[in-house]
């Protein structure tokens, strides 16, 4: 255990710990790159890291600067193109995806797209890219968010990918995939989940040093918190090391 | 087939598979035609004022810059994009060029939003319409079979659908509900590869991104390549052939032709001039002064490497580790 | 959308998209495991009595046929066919193990009818559901996208259409109409390639025919090599992977393993031993001789080659000339 | 100007004399492949060859046995796979389709499924492998028949490849792209076309000794006869001695 950490190498950890069982991941730029490199290393070294735009089963050895660079393939077996890759997905055979966005609503629904009105927005973000499909296709998707009352809101201005849209049942009514949706949302100050019954945004665990308070005033949504809140575990001196020395060395991210 | 929802905005380019294949028989020829031409010509051959044009990259990976930096030089107008980019999509955006976009990623990465496009936006100077990347990668596949539509699982129940102009119907066969993605048919693509010959036979290493379907969905199609290699060699290993020669109007020879991009195995990207474009984007003042220096003031492709300067260039191939 | 025709023959297998997914999650595992198995096991394991199969080959090229001696020498039986082919067809209609087939072509082009396809159809034995070359590949890229149909413009207003399970819609966009191909999902495909690695990265030279969509339509996939090479070797050019490791279920090494049929780059067919079991085929009787010669009786793989003989096998192999 | 050739001989020059013009040309096995060489070696070395299983601009010096073997993609520029070669076709890239079959009707339209009823057939035929596709999607199809009268008969048992259906403009009504369909039939007795009113076939030129009278004999339905009949040239010297000695050296069709 360790004190010395900064939130992003919190949060790497703690969503490299959901890719323990994972068998295969959609893998974005930024975080979850360092996740699926650090769970390979440590925890998971089947994993296998998928990139929209063609690499699949990189080594990670060398972190990738962009989704679409030769070290998303770099020593991969495969180097496909991004129909492929999303087709991969939509047979059902891309287990966890990741996902991040300027807001997130109770039900997981992300937006990338525009902050205001669609025709004349007051922030013109970038668009879905992959996420869309990401988050339509993949099992279980896995948003990774700055955790403020402006980002978690009861509704998203605009919903770029879905998440469980307007409840249970919505996603299949609506013709995405069964049993397909959010599953975990890693912030800054805590790990999160859904109720399976609601499948509304639930409080799994806070980060060391965090209270449920504090979660609950910077969310503007009402959350679920059940009776047993867990405490996140700290990054080990093991994770540490392995995200300083070997995941990241020349600190391109961290 | 009962249509259950349709997308609210316009159709920017009308799937119409028809024209398409009569275009095609009257436009295109198969003959064995040197096609190797400076980016100036193949840009005033082949693209027109008011043009659907898309460019095929993935992050700052194979990006098509010489051409596009002509593009800009030759001020094109009233253009129409699929929108899908960074640098050559924010530099017709930046000299006014753009009407209107199929939008699905415009933007940076971990390196941020595109000012760019936020102040093209935001003003409401451009009319955006909405998709995913599959999304527009299905679109020109569903162009390149011929067809006017094709079904998929992506953009349903969001505003994504909404904001687009994609339908979605009960499949007659299970009675699921897929989206039906009209085909997106270019006038113009661009693509740079890694090696082409005189006809315009392409190769490509790594991955291939949507290269293959958005070659096939053009009506013209400008090739810029790092290198040209003899006919025999395609003819050596002819399954590596992506895009056939009778695909092809314009070879243009570009060598670092993705700066400040990267060439997978070939030369790594120019962070440091990715920054220093992005410092520039920010105001609309350093917008245009950057395009002044880098865009407007070399006047082809070799004067813009002359102008990076070789050391620079030469770096950026030896930090490559290759295969 | 309306539709306008519907194919009036039942459709084999059904396009269970969802189906698919839930089964490939629950069946299908990513991991590195050494796959190599010969043809016994392979058969043993993953096929089964009932399955639907696809074998992909074109013409007499590249065809899996130890994989398909062992399935015949097995007796699996109640099998549904994926009908575009020629001995690997024959056989297991001539040895009575097949109800149905989607067929587009089982027949030897310049060199004749099938007469155990005749004897099989005319007698009403076997039931047959129709389409085209194209169709039935398409059928496969619907299952390999993971969509339960396909828009294509091919079969309309022919009986091909009318005797086949497709249909006819009106598209939305275009106002055109479309035939719907259902995707084909199969229970087991079976595909030879030039070389694999031992967890089934597969590679394939020249013309790929529709190994790539048929490796994708696959619940369980059988991969017969010519050759084994290292994982090293795929990851050193992974563009030229057309069949990633994780769709594969095993690996069966197969030396001339398309023969009688030939592979490009490597042997020709075997015109003699093909003319050999044409002649055979002619009557029921002399067909159960030539199974009981060349199927049944060597016990595997390395029995056949050795019965058609080294010289034999060496002098297709001097005949081929190479890239 | 020869006398001593073969009627398979004849309708390769026939067939091969139609390609001077041809940019593109999907070619089947037998007939077909030997006229496109002769084409090319002779009359227009730029016509590209296309085999439905993925070959595109093969040089056919050396003749392929088949539609998928190496000799369709020998020194070509292009390996590819059928899905590719059959979109080109519907994008409307392949202008030139070659068919046969077992029977033909006055619209063109083929029979290569069943003789007799479908379910309980005389003959079963091979059905319609690429045939359907090629007569579906390219511009204009040429048929390759042997003139019997049991072959061109007033409706076929099977439509298996669309002619013109049933008359002018069910090709589009039935969905078909606009302004394809049936352009030649080149038997061992006559060249023949279509009326472009009616779509119904048209003696265009009866091969050398066969006189109109004959053609009508062995021709199952009513058959337009235009007042002008021409006479077809038989093989030159030229083309016989290109066909001979370096289309076909090893008598493999010939």
């Amino acid at each position: 255990m360790s004190t010395d950490y900064s939130p992003t190498e919190l949060m790497i950890c703690i969503a490299a710990r959901l890719m323990k069982e994972a068998r295969t991941a959609f893998i974005g730029t930024g975080i979850p790159m360092l996740a699926a490199a650090l769970a390979k290393k440590l925890y998971n070294p089947d994993l296998i890291a998928i990139f929209e735009f063609g690499g699949i089963g990189a080594s990670l050895e060398d972190l990738p600067r962009a989704v679409g660079e030769a070290r998303t393939f770099y020593r991969a077996m495969v180097a496909t193109g991004i129909c492929d890759v999303m087709e991969t997905a939509q047979r059902g055979l891309i287990e966890y995806g990741f996902l991040g966005g300027a807001q997130i609503d109770p039900y997981g629904n992300l937006n990338t797209t525009v902050i205001g009105p669609h025709d004349k927005p007051k922030v013109r973000l970038p668009g879905s890219g992959g996420a869309n499909d990401v988050g339509s296709l993949c099992w279980r998707t896995i948003a990774i968010m700055k955790h403020e009352k402006k980002r978690f809101v009861e509704k998203v201005d605009f919903i770029t990918t879905p998440g469980y849209l307007d409840g249970p049942g919505a996603r299949e009514r609506a013709g995405l995939p069964a049993e397909t949706g959010p599953y975990r949302v890693v912030t800054d100050l805590a790990l999160l989940g859904y109720d399976e019954e609601t499948k509304r945004m639930m409080l799994l665990a806070t980060h060391p040093g965090v209270t449920v308070e504090k979660v609950l005033e910077n969310t503007g949504f009402e959350l679920i918190i059940p009776k047993k809140v867990a405490q996140n575990e700290p990054p080990s001196a093991d994770e540490l090391r392995v995200l300083r020395t070997e995941v990241d060395p020349g600190r391109l991210y961290i | 087939m009962e249509i259950i929802e349709s997308g609210q905005k316009e159709l920017l380019q009308p799937p119409d598979v028809e024209e398409f294949r009569r275009w095609l028989r009257e436009n295109k020829s198969p003959a064995l035609r040197d096609k190797v031409m400076d980016e100036h010509e193949a840009v005033k051959r082949f693209i027109k004022d008011g043009d659907y044009i898309g460019v095929e990259l993935y992050g700052t990976v194979r990006c098509p810059m010489s051409v596009i930096r002509e593009l800009v030089r030759q001020g094109k107008k009233h253009l129409r994009f699929a929108g899908q980019g960074l640098l050559e999509l924010d530099f017709p955006l930046a000299a006014g060029l753009v009407d209107a976009m199929d939008i699905t990623y415009v933007g940076y990465e971990v390196m941020g939003l595109s000012h760019i496009l936020r102040r093209a936006a935001e003003s409401g100077r451009i009319k955006l319409v909405e998709w995913s990347n599959a999304a527009m990668s299905w679109r020109f596949k569903a162009a390149a079979m011929g067809v006017p539509f094709i079904p998929v699982r992506s953009m349903l129940g969001t505003d994504t659908l909404k904001y687009s102009s994609a339908k979605v119907v009960k499949d007659p066969f299970t009675g699921i509900h897929v989206t039906l993605l009209p085909a997106l048919i270019l006038d113009v693509g661009i693509i740079h590869v890694h090696r082409a010959d005189k006809y315009g036979n392409a190769q490509i290493d790594g991955i291939s991104g949507f290269a293959f379907e958005m070659a096939r969905a053009s009506k013209r199609l400008i090739i810029s390549t790092e290198e040209l290699i003899s006919t025999e060699e395609i003819q050596r290993y002819p399954e590596r052939t992506i895009i056939p020669w009778f695909l092809v109007d314009a070879v243009v020879v570009a060598p670092f032709g993705s700066h400040p991009g990267e060439m997978c195995y070939c030369y790594e990207r120019d962070q440091e001039h990715l920054v220093e474009f992005l410092k520039a984007s920010e105001t609309e003042e350093t917008t245009q002064q950057y395009l002044q220096k880098y865009v407007y003031g070399p006047k082809n492709h070799q004067e813009y490497l002359d102008l990076i300067g070789r050391d620079r260039l030469e770096a950026l191939k030896r930090a490559n580790k290759g295969r």
